[in-house]
This record gives C-alpha cells, structure tokens and sequence, in this order.
C-alpha cells in the first residue's frame, strides 16, 4: 500500500522516526536503524572534540544509507541557542529540516513552550523546515501550526521515561485541531504504545530510548515498526465500538438439543 | 592572538582564515559548520574569512542523538 | 524467525487465532483470514439445515487451504452439551482438538467455570486436546491446566465487546501461574489490545469480531497479524523500566554555547 | 415410524438405517456427523445403524464461528 | 441521612466494614475501628494458645462496643475447613453471620469457586447469614446469589495488595446480575478506591491492610469514612456525562471587550 | 484538625473551591455551596444588563455569608482582556485575588498559555493576589510561580468535561516542582475524581459543573465535601505500597485443621 | 453627545459625571465597577469625572460563574 | 488416655469431660469453642460430654483477622 507520510517537501514510507543515540556501539546502532525500517532519523549537533577530530563514521554510513536526517536542537535551553545550532545544522546537513527541541528543565525534559514558540518564529522566517518538540496542549500545537511548522510533535511522557501514552485525549483533541501532520515524539515504551499513537489518529511516532535501551534493541526496533504499521493500520480499518455487555461471534440458531433447532 | 574555540582558549597567528584554524585544529574534511561570534562562517567563506582577536568560534558536526 | 507456539502436538507460526463468523461473504471471510496470517481457525458445530442441506462451502476452502481447524462448543449452556458437542466435532474433524466453552448467561457470554472444568474433565479423559475458554480467575486456570488441558484461553473481556485488556494484572499472574499456553480470548477491539496481551507474556490471542466487525475486516485482520507480532517481539526484546521521570537521548557534552565544551 | 432429527418431529419408514435416512433427508457427502440418543453414530457404521422408534438424531456441520 | 446497608437481617449505618488485623496494637485497633466509623468488623477463628490461653481482650472490647461480630474463614482451603470453621464462629458468636472464604492458593489469596460454592450451599442450608468472598466473575456471583448467600463479596485486587479497582466493568456487571447486596472485598489501596467501588453502586467496602498497613492507620480509617460516604453520595447524586470537549461555567454573555455585550 | 490552605494573605479551612454558575436557581446555589463546605468561590465578571440593572442578589449573599470571593476572568482570550477585568474585579471587591483564565480557544477551553504569562506579570506588578488557571506542564507551573503566583491551578481535564484527572504523572511533578499550592482546576467529573486529586498531594480542588450538572447537585456537593476531605487525609496518612500479589489480613498460624497449630 | 457604554451608543447630555451617568442608566447602589478608555474610574472619583463625547465606558458586577 | 488438641497430642485421665479437660488445660471463662472429631460440642453439652481416647478435639476462639 501507499500510504506515504508528508512533512514539508519530504515524503516518508516508515512512520516510525528513530535517533541514532545511546546505541552500545556503531554495528547495534547500524542494525537497529536497519530493523526499524525508518526512512528518517534524528541526529544531534554537537562541538568537534579538538582532541580527537575527524568526521563521525555513523554520519558517513547515514549519507550513503540515504537516511532523511532530522537534526535535533538537544540540550537547548533558550531559543537563541536552538536558533543557532538550527543554522549551524543546515550549513552542515544542505536541508533546512530541524527537530525544535528547547528545554525547561533538565530533570523532566520538557519543552519550554514560549521559548520554542520563539526559535520557531524565527528559524520558519528563515526558510527552515521545522518539526517542533511541543507538550500535548493543543493551543500550543496550534500556535505552532500558525507560525508555519511542518508538522507538530507533542511528547506522550517524558523523553526515555517509557511511560508511554499518558494522556490520549489531548493527542486526540491536537490532531482534531491541526492539520499538519502530528508526530508523537518522546515517552513511547514499548509496542503496544507505539500502535496506540497511531491508533489515536496520529501521522508517526519518535523514538530513541525505548528502542536503544530494550535488552534486545534489534528485537524492539523490529517490534516498533511492527506496531507502527498496526496502529495504523488499525486506525484506517475503523475498529469496533466498544460495549459493555457481549455479543456472540458464531450462529445462535442450530445449537445441538436445543428444541426448535 | 587570543581566540575561544568550543569554549576554550586557543593561540593563533595574526592573519590565520578560518580554513588555515581548521588545518591547525587537524579538522580531516569531515564535514564541519563555523559560527564566529554567532553568526555562521558558509563553507565557502573559509577561506577568504580572517579570524580576529577574540574572536569566538564554535565548530560543530552531526553526531548520535536522539 | 522460528517462534512456533506450540499447543499439544500442533505447532503453529502464527500466534493469532481468528473465528470465521461474521463476515460479510464468503470472500470476505477468505480474504481477512488470508490477510491475518493465521494457521489455525475456529468453527462452529451446527445442526444441518435439512430445509436446504449440502455442506458448507467454506469448509472445503478451509480444509483445501490446510487451516487447523479449532472446533469451539459456542452456545452450550451445560456440560452435557459442550462434551456431546466435541464430540460430534471429533466426528467431523477426525483430529481430537475442541475449544470448550460452555456460557454462563448469554448477556455476558461469560464461562459457567464450574460446568467448564466438569466438561474439561471429561474431555481431556476421552482424549481430547482441550483449549477451554475461561475467566481470568488464576486458580480457575491452574485447575484447568492439572485437568489436563492443552492450553488455558482466559477472556480479556467480553466476547465481542472490544473492551480489550480489562485486567493486565489477572493476566500476568496466570501467565506465571501455568505452565500451558496461555491463549487471550475474548474481548480484544484493536491492535494495541492484541499487542499488549503479548506483551504481557501471552502466547496467543484469539479474536473474531475485532476483524469481522471492523469497517474494513481485511485492513485489520493484517493490523492484527502484525500487533501480534509486534507485542510478541516487544516481550521478547525486554522493554525499558518505566520512570516518572526524563533521560536525555542526545548526548549532554558538547551543546554549543556552554563554557566547558 | 415417528422419529426426531434436529429437534424437529420426522416420518420414516421402519428398517431404516442412518445412511438411508440422510439419503432422504438429501444431505450430500459434505461431512457431517450424526449423534443418535446422545451416541455418537460412527461413519463406518451409518450404513449397519438401523433407527427405531422415538430416536432423537442431531446430524450436524462445521459451520464459520468464532 | 438514612441510607442503611442491610444484609439479611443485620441493618448498618456505616457502608464501610473493616477488620481487626495486623495493627500495632491493641489501643491502635481501637482507634482506627472508632474512626473507620464501621458498625461490622471481621474476626478470624483461630486455635486457642494453649501455652497461653485466655479471651482475647480485642474481642470484649468489640462486643461491649456493639459491633456486629463478622467471623471469616480466612487461612481455609478446602470447603470442608471453612464449613467447620464457621460452625464453631457460631457457637462462638451466636449470630449465624459468616464471610465465607475458601482460597485457592498463598500467593494470590484468591478465592477457589468451586470449593467456596460448595461450602456456601451447605452452610446456607443449615441457616448460616452467609457473606462469600468470590471473583469478580459475574457468573459465579449469580450462582451465589442462587444459593442464597445474604452478599456477595467479589474482589478488587489480591488481598493486601492495595491495586486498587482493577476491573471496574465487571464489578459493573456484578452489580448489574445480583440484587443482593455487592460488598467489594480486597484490593483497595486509597480512599479512592473506596470512592469508585461505592461509585460503580456497590453497596459496601471491605479493607483491614489498606488501613492497618498505612502509615497512619487512624488517619487512613478517617479517609475511608469520608470515602466510602463521598463514593455512596456522588453515586445517588447522579455524576455528569464525559465528554471529550469542554463547557463553560461562566456566562457567555456580557463579556468586557466584545462589541454585543 | 486544623490544615488550613494557606494562598497568599488568605486561609482557608476547606480546600474545596467550588464555582456558582450554572445552577438551577438562586435556591438550589446557595444549598449546594452550603453543602460544599467551601469557604472561597468563583464569581464572574460581566456587563450590567443596562435594561434590567440593579445588583444581582447572590452576590448579596455571598458577601453576607462572608465567602471569600475569587473573581475569574473567564471569557477572556488575551491577556489584556483579563487584565483589564481583573482591576474591574478589584475595584469590586476591593481585595486583590483573582483567578486569571486567559482562554486559547472555545471548544477545548485550554488556556494560552503565553498569554497568561503576560497577564499575570502584569498582575503581580499591580500587587494582585494572582491563582493562573494553567495547563498540566510543569515548566509552565514553574513560571507561574517565579512570576508570583500565589498558587497555580492545572487543569485535569477540559472545563466540565467531567473525564477526570487525566494525566496524574503531571500533576504529580508539578506538585514536586513549585513550592506554591497546586490547586487542581477543571475537568473532575465525580467524588474519586476529587480524592484521587488529593492522594496526588495536591493543596485543593476547584470546580462548578461536576456539582451544578449533577443530578441531585446539593448531594453531589457534599460528596465533593467528603472526597476531598478523604483524599486529603489518604494522602497525609501514607497509603500502602502498591503489589502484583496478596498478603494475608488474618493470622497465619492457628488455622483448624492444620497438623502444626 | 455620543458615548459607548458595554459596546453600545448612548447618548448623553455634555458636561454628565460619570456618578450622574450612572443615575440615568438607573443602576442601583449595588456594586459596580466602571471602565473608561480602558482606565479604571475608581468609586471616589465618579462624582469629579467628566464623560466625554467618545467614551468608551464599562460598567461591571459580579454574577455567578465557575 | 491420648488424644489430639488442637493439633499436638495431650495426654488425659479417664472419664474426662470435655469441661474438666478445659479446665485443666487452663482455658478461662472466655469465649471458646470446642469440635471433637469434626462436630461442635455445644456449651451446653460440655459437662455431659466425655472425651474418648484418640480424639481430636479443636478449642479455638476469636482473634483479630481481616
């Protein structure tokens, strides 16, 4: 089937997006992305170690893998800083596609809105392509459709907490309220809650811990684009109503001793 | 001359362009971005751009994160 | 992968097990089974309508395709009906394996227990290899598993209701409480229903009207084929803890802007 | 000769055996299983099984269920 | 308000019903049972020490104080115990009143159904108020009910486990299928759990751990009280609809600013 | 006991909060505040109907009563709307508390946050006594309070939704995060809805159309009152820890029957 | 002389206070607020203020609201 | 004369009523209730009723329990 995911100009077939961090080494990291089968990975801008220079062999294995990079603006705290490392990214990457990520605080991780509503302001007039981290409040998700994003991505719980979809109401009430497409970017633990994204109508999910951290990350990167698939795949089929009481899934007539048969 | 890169001092000769910094700095060609006093230094300006006393640079690349 | 589940002498590569009521048409049934990559199938036992006899198309496409087939006692009240039941299917089948289920009320469709274990006892005597549906009760479970049966299938909720994994917590235990398969049956609506009964350990799940019932029964038959996979592989690659609160997945050396790089 | 077949009253003739009453009953070769007085009525034995007065028969399929 | 709980012919104000175990002890039991505000409170039967016989001093103060003596069968697993058990509560108590529990194994304390509905259809037959500690399996309390039990006591969650209400629907249920009183026994961990059991129109509560366990048992006795009353209250109240979108609560007219006031 | 809610200058006995629109008549408010318990409640600021001028008899008694007034600047959409009806809700009633609500838009009723922030620094400059109405992020509570909140008042769910606290891991590192009162604003549907708030460790409760759409609101204000209370004092007694399985209520030892008494 | 009050015209004799104002809407002694220009009228100084043509005047209570 | 009380074996004289035996195992005038070999002994019935070698006799009493 072709059901492609649009973000900007770039056309997706995986709707799962994985980061490239916390792997055990390169090989895991290699394999892990392969069994994902995402077309779009998250990398991180980060200084030239001085002591030890020379390019970073995964950003080469990337390139010539063809992976869409998505680089992330993480560990930012201000808007002046992502709006820099956002600059700095495209002058190393050619693509004006960013991941917004403007911290509050270090210990839950979680956006800082009005900073981020400034860097995006910013960063749309100067032609990027931007994917804002964002929480699940759909005035804020709104806002940052107007400003021109790409696409909006509100977290399910805490990046690398796992506790996955915490609160499925507003990710269904910020894809009822935007119409760029709405990626859940942060909190996923494990399968079930990667399909209950999907399933709630919602275009991809991001992901890094949930995968990297599994005992088995090749195993788990396999069950996420699995999930992926099944979510969304369940969300397109329409599934059945829920009710309380229950109703029989074989003939009620035609039971052996009943009088009238 | 004094200049900060990546956040710590450095030396360097009067009349040093960015792309000479970068050779001293042992920067292979990997691909690398310039900011200079927050404001990026294109690749194509490497070597036309002369660094300033106390100036400060920022050299960054792409690596794993997620 | 070869992650075969294996009930009695069966082995079967698939851990979803669908019900072939309900469905629009013959095609449709065809196609949605096709699509859910299931090895084994229920069927119901059903008097021969002598105002119009003849066998049931279906059957021959099933047996041709190589389908097990796992004849349930859907409708049987009592114990007497449900092992007169099987036996007739072991008649029809030639192979001894039945799903037991005999109702308590026909509002819920929720197993009479006491009846079950009378009906199983019987059965598993007579040679049987029986799959007898059951509540989520754990001690139910364990008594059921030292009648003799082949597997322990305990409801998620009520068949057909959609309702999914009501009691995770009754799941798990019987999951560590048995040594049988434990097959989820009854009660899954979509995907992430069907990828969490895995997750939690589970063997396998068996759902119909999830399918039948949906808008488009092929889409989720294949959504279901791939949440079954999807939870199995999450269980099996150990998912992270879940914390209340962040870690990052970006490296936290190395942001620009910050003194000591 | 007044017997029972799926709950539902029928008139046979006597001598009749379960293989001639599913012959009149025109069911076909498609399997189906027949249980006479809550016995099961092996295939092998249709043909030698002779139904008698007041028997109660169920003759049943596999049907598509969940 | 006169809203009694009645329970064959015992008639009580409070809808909360607490034990007498694992307190600190003596003047704690004491505390807590005044603040828990119940009017029944469960004892257990056990052997006298004959290395230090004697009358327990908890039980004069429970019977000079007028709480109505609910005498379990709590540590038997066969029917034959709990039969035994309850004939001598009888000739210890007088009153025929008895909460019959018949476990199925150490580790869950979950009840075994069968042998409970044994014992239940004797000591019903010989004129016990009979109290059983059941799942929450709808069927089972029905047949309960059928053989004449004064209650029915399904469950929350393993006993001391503090979950809480793990399945609220078939708690629904139950309540729906038996018209004898639905005493929630087992499970509850907070005051709102309490509030949710009595919400779903249970008639009563059932806890010893969640209060004797806390870390201020009688505070924790005092919040039950006003729980198990708020839950009972908010049910007769008649709680609003859900909806996944909001209404105001202030007037939509007259707002300053707007040009038709 | 004496554990007041302290907010700014203000104390308060009952840390239930409750609104006075929507009720069937002026009868049926002042009963179901009664029944409340609350000491401080939401008025709302509006035009004089100039056709039918003349004070608005609540308010008579109200003041009367000596209920502390929390004006709310519901309706507003921009900060400088509700800032402008804040000094109007000064001038009325001369004490400097207000609620400041600066909606993002009318259907979900989720405050915009960024300009809530820019009316409560202006506030708080003019010397207001300032409770936000805010969103369940934390970083967003954390401003509020550096701005100068007297307390900050997350939403559980959308404003008379009646869903319930939604996403309690939020409101639980809020509470961990400010130093000020968390009162929970919004969203609670029923009596365990308020208690599970409390047990969260939040400071109070507000709300309007869960008791003026009850039913029977005047019960469902006491039961307000009473979950309150009870969730308060669950949460300060230190419920039990949470287990997958039982422990037992009732002695071990001494079981009839049994070989070793 | 042309003056808005709660967003709609009025009409009003020139050198009305706004305490004077008040009295003709007929609103009673109970408590209200008053907004002109966006700048509050405090209680004390309704007598001494002056409505000009173009005001733009609030005039508030409380009333029930959640 | 052996039995068994409470689980653990007792040695006892002859003739022994059941209301002898509890006072010689030192039981008070609390409540207590006593089964021999799986029935009840009523109270009423403890002074008239003799223990027998080799019975089993089960004394217990209420004790606080959830």
């Amino acid at each position: 089937m072709s059901d492609a995911l649009h973000i900007g100009s770039f056309s997706l077939r995986s709707r799962l997006i994985v980061g490239t961090g916390k792997y055990k080494d390169l090989q895991q990291t290699k394999d892990a992305l392969e069994a994902s089968g995402a077309d779009m990975v998250t990398v991180a801008v980060r200084r030239l170690d001085l002591n030890a220079p020379g390019g970073d062999s995964l950003m080469g294995y990337l390139r010539e893998k063809g992976y869409t990079l998505l680089p992330n603006t993480a560990g930012c705290y201000t808007a002046d800083d992502a709006v820099r490392t956002c600059r700095l990214a495209r002058e190393l990457g050619m693509s004006g596609l960013v991941k917004v990520e403007v911290l509050g605080d270090p210990k839950t991780l979680f956006p800082d809105v009005v900073q981020t509503l400034q860097a995006v302001a910013i960063l749309v007039k100067e032609g990027f392509t931007v994917l804002p981290y964002t929480t699940d409040d759909p005035i804020t998700a709104k806002k940052l459709e107007d400003l021109g994003c790409a696409a909006v991505m509100p977290l399910a719980a805490p990046i690398g907490s796992g506790l996955g979809i915490r609160n499925p109401y507003n990710l269904e009430i910020i894809r009822n309220t935007v119409s760029v497409p709405v990626i859940v970017d942060a909190g996923v633990g494990t399968a079930s809650d990667a399909a209950i994204a999907m399933e709630l109508g919602c275009d991809g999910v991001l992901m890094n811990t949930a995968i990297a951290g599994a005992r088995e990350p090749l195993r788990m990167a396999r069950a996420m684009k699995l999930a992926v698939e099944a979510g969304r795949e369940a969300f397109l089929a329409g599934r059945i109503e829920r009710r309380l009481y229950a109703t029989a899934s074989s003939p009620l007539a035609g039971v052996i001793g009943s009088k009238l048969g | 001359m004094r200049i900060e890169v990546n956040g710590e001092p450095h030396e360097i000769a009067p009349e040093t362009t960015v792309f000479a910094l970068l050779r001293t700095l042992g920067v292979g060609d990997g691909p690398v971005a310039v900011e200079r006093n927050h404001e990026i230094v294109p690749r194509a300006e490497h070597a036309s751009t002369l660094v300033h006393e106390g100036d400060r640079l920022e050299v960054v690349h792409f690596v794993g994160g997620g």
